[in-house]
């Protein structure tokens, strides 16, 4: 599997993103500055976390709008896989590559900490290695991780099976409606999430739950 | 040009005597530019004039020591080519005015002090200090402070990973809030501000000058009163954003070979950077203002010159460069200019709008500040051992210790930061020192941040050696080996001689400890003047550690591991109860004797529990400190999620043996079938050594004194910080 | 030509700030307090002189930019 | 009644986030954009019925807790 990882300005888990990807896939990941406007020819494109543009105005609002935006809308248009991490996931949301807004936390502070989530969907590039039902802790650390859609969208989501990720019953860390953690676009090859699974793929630094799913796109990729 | 009045003088903070002085230096009276130029440079904050000649007392120097104090960080060699660089720095009043603004760009400052030198930040710490809860400003301080290192770290993208919160009615008025910041660079690619040789250009980097900071003193001054709610003095705020972009760049340029010298525009911006780079390297300086990027209209010479405006670097490239070094400052959309030249002449000189308004030789600026010897009255260190009441129940007791504000969890704290951001911290907030490992390889860097603020007040000499050994007790903890500190030394009025002894005897303690236990100093940064209502806060010489781990692998934890461990306990204890929280919380007492330090105790005790580490034949060890032995374990069976038994030695009375601060001691676990071996081992060593009992179980039981449920524990422990802020206070945002 | 664009939450979308703000001033003891809703007021400098080019143009950096319409409406204000 | 409080930074200090969203408004094609500046805009909701008083309240909580008057300033509107 070839990946590239988009480099917005402060971006800052790209080489986190990077790394997980070539420790895994044994290639080299393309870093791809967000005023390119081609991408290199490759199965995944990562939007990493971080803070693109300060997070100033609306998280991921400025990176939306950003050049390598439309190479990557077209990439996902093609069916190519785009994955989409913390702030990575608010880029796709303002760049309307999947539904709904990620706003304030409802506790209205950043939070760092494991949650647990359960995998709600295991029929995609991203989830087929893990267990419908599975429980998995992977870290969130953001301050604008809220998930926000109208109740129309929200069945939508639900009745197409595209809420990859859910918040333990519990361990919502920031008040998502219907504890979502993550959800897929509706041809199921673009996932955005809030928490963090390149930071859960290595023991010593808290875990593995994180190496499944790039174990699914290396298989459903390559 | 506006005639320089005894009171504008004094609004700039000069005694009659320094401006005479200036007046000698130049021959003639200086301009109010060059007046501004020189207070800031004599300032205490720039100048260490009531510091100085104490500070040279401190050990700099070891073999691993590749750059000690004198430029923005220290740097250590810890193997293979790397280098680790790092500071810590304070922003106290500032962040009292205006608590996220304040703290987050002294989190901005420190890391600009770091990677200016080449390092890319890996780890922050912060080490913080607020009033007594119960004082209105508290809650708004501790949220405030804690969302502005957040917000700024956050978004830089460099996990913090530690560090320490206290509350004391001493500082109610004053809070301190210090930075430490830690880097890594390859040994060959440091960068230092020693900007050499003529007619090479002066380039400044980063976001645009406004008219931040500017010294509020000056404003009274007739120049400056035309519009005074315009020219209010005005807080720093900071861009994490740009600051992130700045970081990307300079580490881009500096791949390249076109730097002779950079220099981040900390406090005093253009002035002090400017007259530092030309006095390190013998050189003068041209400067025009006219080139420096502006955010205002309007802007005076004395306003660019004087502006704190955050996210700026000074530079000197080498002639020739300057088009390449552009390419990747607009490529990162930041501001670069050429504003100057460098000279043989050794001169400071400033043009603005055509016409030379400063021209100063640079040694009158640096060499030729005030040095004071400033007077003080030593004070007789408190004494004695207070009395307590041998009666009351332990495990109650622990309870209200482990949720009182200086014990009780920081996890409301650490919540706030992205701590795990860079995919290499190994040993996150809450165990004794963090521990980030060096990226690519097997080797970690172990992180601490450490003072005993009421040990300092009752002894500062002691205390100043306890912050030390505690740091470097901190590192050993976890299995590494401490390389070197840097050091804040926050105090109150100097020109008090009872702060003055504070300072001079906390300087020396440092010394002496940093000398014993080979813990060279390699940075430091000195804030004084912190009082309360015309008292000096507790004195706080921060100390932030540094060690190296050969093996992340081998890093020991607090938490408890196994049921059926055989707890020991290195170190002697006397059951020293003088100043010890214990005494504060549960007796309501501040009284006694700081807990004395032996340091050579300390180097045997560390240094055996580190080599067991290593060895792979401990992996659960947690050093005794505040709340002694048994705060300490009940810290380790709330890690794990596994209680434990023990039973105090024949004769020991329980309260001074259980809560007790001697020094020098550690607790560790270990398998059962191991445990004769270290302990003839640590016969062997001279280091006191002894069972206590087992791991196991769901309480924490001492025979013949009580027990207590973890999950008790826990909830006392979690409750206190949720508690104090939860609901009424708004969380601040940018 | 000066623009101050006003982007508020519509409604039903739920604003913890606006709570937490209400909540904050109810326990400072202010009486009567009813909703509180928080939301962000950008002041947009202009060279464009003309009132419906100018209103044109920030109605276009509202809808892709300045404003998530997902979950927030804008209010134009113009000023010479 | 209900009170609009505007509460934007002083002018000289340093406003980040306005200063990236005039860039990203450059970067989109708009021209002519000068300054941008980005403030709070607090509306609440209040069941004081006089004017005079009803000012007066709401400007306390600006002093209080809508506004941090290091840096920012406030205005406050007032409708029925
Ligand atoms: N307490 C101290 N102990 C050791 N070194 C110190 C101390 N205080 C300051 N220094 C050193 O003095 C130099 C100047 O410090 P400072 O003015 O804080 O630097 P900067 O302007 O880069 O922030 C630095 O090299 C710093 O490490
Ligand atoms: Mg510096």
């Amino acid at each position: 599997m070839k990946s590239a990882v988009i480099v917005f300005p402060a971006s800052n888990c790209d080489r986190d993103a990077a790394t997980a990807l070539e420790s895994l896939t044994g290639h080299k990941t393309e870093m791809v500055w967000h005023q390119d406007t081609d991408l290199p020819n490759v199965d995944l494109v990562v939007l990493p976390g971080g803070f693109s543009y300060g997070d100033y105005l609306r998280s991921g609002a400025m990176a939306g709008q950003s050049a390598i935006m439309r190479a990557v809308k077209a990439h996902a248009e093609k069916g190519g896989a785009v994955l989409g991490i913390c702030n990575g996931f608010q880029v796709l949301t303002e760049s309307h590559l999947l539904p709904g807004a990620l706003m304030k936390n409802a506790g209205l502070k950043f939070v760092c900490r494991p949650v647990t989530l359960e995998v709600s969907e295991t029929q995609s590039a991203f989830t087929r290695f893990y267990e419908n039902g599975q429980k998995v802790v992977f870290p969130v650390a953001h301050g604008d991780g809220n998930y926000f859609a109208d109740p129309e969208t929200l069945d939508r989501l639900e009745g197409e099976g595209r809420i990859a990720f859910r918040y333990a019953e519990g361990d919502n860390p920031n008040g998502s409606v219907r504890n979502i953690a993550g959800i897929l676009n509706a041809t199921r090859n673009v996932l955005g999430l809030m928490p963090h699974p390149e930071r859960v793929v290595d023991p010593l630094l808290g875990g593995t739950d994180g190496i499944p799913m790039f174990k699914s796109l290396i298989e459903a990729l390559s | 040009m506006t005639a320089i009045t005894p009171q504008i003088v004094k609004d700039h903070g000069l005694s009659e005597a320094e401006y005479a002085r200036i007046k000698e230096l130049l021959g003639r009276d200086p301009n109010l530019v060059e007046l501004g130029v020189f207070s800031v440079m004599w300032s205490e904050h720039c100048s260490y004039k009531s510091t100085r000649v104490h500070l040279k007392k401190l050990p700099t120097k070891a073999p691993w020591v590749l750059q000690g104090p004198g430029e923005n960080a220290g740097v250590i060699d810890i193997g293979d080519g790397d280098a680790c660089i790092f500071k810590m720095e304070s922003h106290n009043h500032p962040s009292f005015i205006e608590p996220y603004q304040g703290a987050a760009t002294g989190v901005g400052g420190i890391m600009r002090d770091v990677f200016t030198m080449g390092a890319r930040p890996v780890a922050m710490m912060n080490a913080l200090r607020f009033g007594a809860p119960d004082h209105p400003k508290t809650r708004h301080l501790v949220s405030g402070v804690v969302a502005g290192i957040g917000g700024y770290g956050n978004c830089m993208g460099v996990p913090t990973v530690g560090g320490e919160v206290n509350f004391h009615r001493s500082y109610n008025g004053n809070i301190l809030v210090n930075a430490m910041c830690v880097g890594l660079a390859r040994t060959d690619r440091i960068f230092l501000s020693a900007a050499k040789g003529a007619g090479n250009p002066v380039v400044y980097i980063g976001s645009k000058t406004g008219r931040d900071g500017i010294h509020g003193a000056t404003m009274a001054s007739a120049e400056f009163s035309e519009d005074s709610e315009e020219k209010r003095p005005t807080v720093q705020v900071g861009d994490p954003f740009t600051e992130k972009l700045l970081l990307e760049a300079c580490l881009e340029l500096m791949a390249t070979d076109a730097i002779i010298a950079i220099q981040d525009m900390g406090a005093a911006g253009l002035t002090s950077s400017s007259a530092e780079m030309g006095d390190k390297g013998g050189s003068g300086i041209e400067l025009d203002l006219d080139k420096v990027p502006q955010r205002e209209p309007n802007m005076t010479a004395y306003d660019m010159m004087l502006s704190e405006s955050q996210e700026r670097m000074l530079a000197v490239l080498k002639p020739g460069r300057e088009k390449e070094a552009e390419a990747i400052f607009r490529k990162w959309e930041l501001d670069f200019a050429v504003i100057g030249i460098t000279t043989d002449t050794h001169r400071l000189v400033v043009r603005h709008k055509g016409e030379v308004v400063a021209d100063m030789p640079i040694t009158a600026l640096s060499d030729a500040a005030p040095v004071y010897e400033r007077p003080f009255v030593e004070a007789a260190p408190q004494e004695g051992a207070p009395v307590f009441d041998p009666s009351r129940d332990v495990m109650q007791s622990l309870v209200k210790l482990v949720g009182s504000p200086d014990m009780c969890s920081r996890r409301w704290v650490w919540e706030q930061y992205d701590n795990t951001v860079m995919n290499d911290t190994v040993q996150r907030p809450g165990g004794d020192a963090a521990v980030v490992r060096v990226h690519g390889s097997s080797k970690g860097l172990a992180i601490t941040t450490d003072v005993t603020p009421r040990y300092c007040f009752a002894d500062p000499y002691e205390g100043a050696k306890q912050a030390v050994a505690e740091s470097w007790r901190n590192i050993c903890a976890v299995g590494g080996r401490p390389m070197a500190v840097t050091d804040n030394l926050n105090f109150g009025n100097p020109e008090k001689p009872r702060n003055m002894w504070q300072i001079v005897a906390g300087v020396a303690g440092i010394g002496e400890a940093c000398r014993a236990l080979d813990y060279p100093v390699i940075s430091g940064n000195c804030s004084l003047y912190n009082e309360t209502n015309g008292e000096g806060i507790l004195p706080t010489p921060a100390i932030g550690g540094v060690g190296l781990l050969k093996d992340v692998q081998r890093m020991a934890t607090v938490a408890l591991k196994r049921a059926g461990d055989a707890l020991i306990l290195i170190g002697a204890t006397n059951g020293h109860l003088g100043q010890s929280i214990y005494l504060r919380e549960i007796e309501g007492k501040e009284e006694g004797a700081a807990p004395p330090v032996d340091l050579s105790a300390e180097k045997r005790n560390g240094d055996l529990v580190r080599g067991l580490i290593e060895q792979g034949r401990v992996d659960t060890c947690h050093d005794l400190s505040d709340g002694g032995l048994l705060a300490a374990l009940a810290e380790m069976a709330m890690a794990g999620g596994i209680g434990a038994q023990i039973a105090l030695p024949e004769g020991a009375a329980a309260i001074p043996f259980l809560f007790g601060e001697d020094q020098a001691r550690y607790l560790v676990a270990v398998p059962s079938a191991n445990a004769a071996g270290i302990l003839a081992e640590a016969k062997t060593a001279g280091v006191p050594a002894a069972s206590l009992g087992v791991t196991g179980g769901d309480k924490i039981a001492v025979k013949d004194v009580g027990a207590v449920a973890i999950g008790a524990l826990r909830k006392a422990y979690e409750a206190w910080f949720p508690a104090y802020l939860g609901g009424s206070e708004l969380p601040p945002s940018n | 030509m000066r623009a101050r664009v006003f982007v508020t939450l519509k409604t039903g979308v739920l604003d913890p700030q606006g709570k937490a703000i209400g909540h904050a001033l109810e326990g400072l003891g202010f009486r009567g307090v009813g909703e509180v809703r928080q939301g962000k007021l950008i002041e947009v400098e202009l060279s464009e002189t003309d009132e419906a080019r100018a209103r044109a143009s920030v109605k276009e950096m509202c809808e892709k930019l300045l404003a998530n319409t997902v979950i927030e409406k804008y209010e134009i204000e113009l000023r010479p």
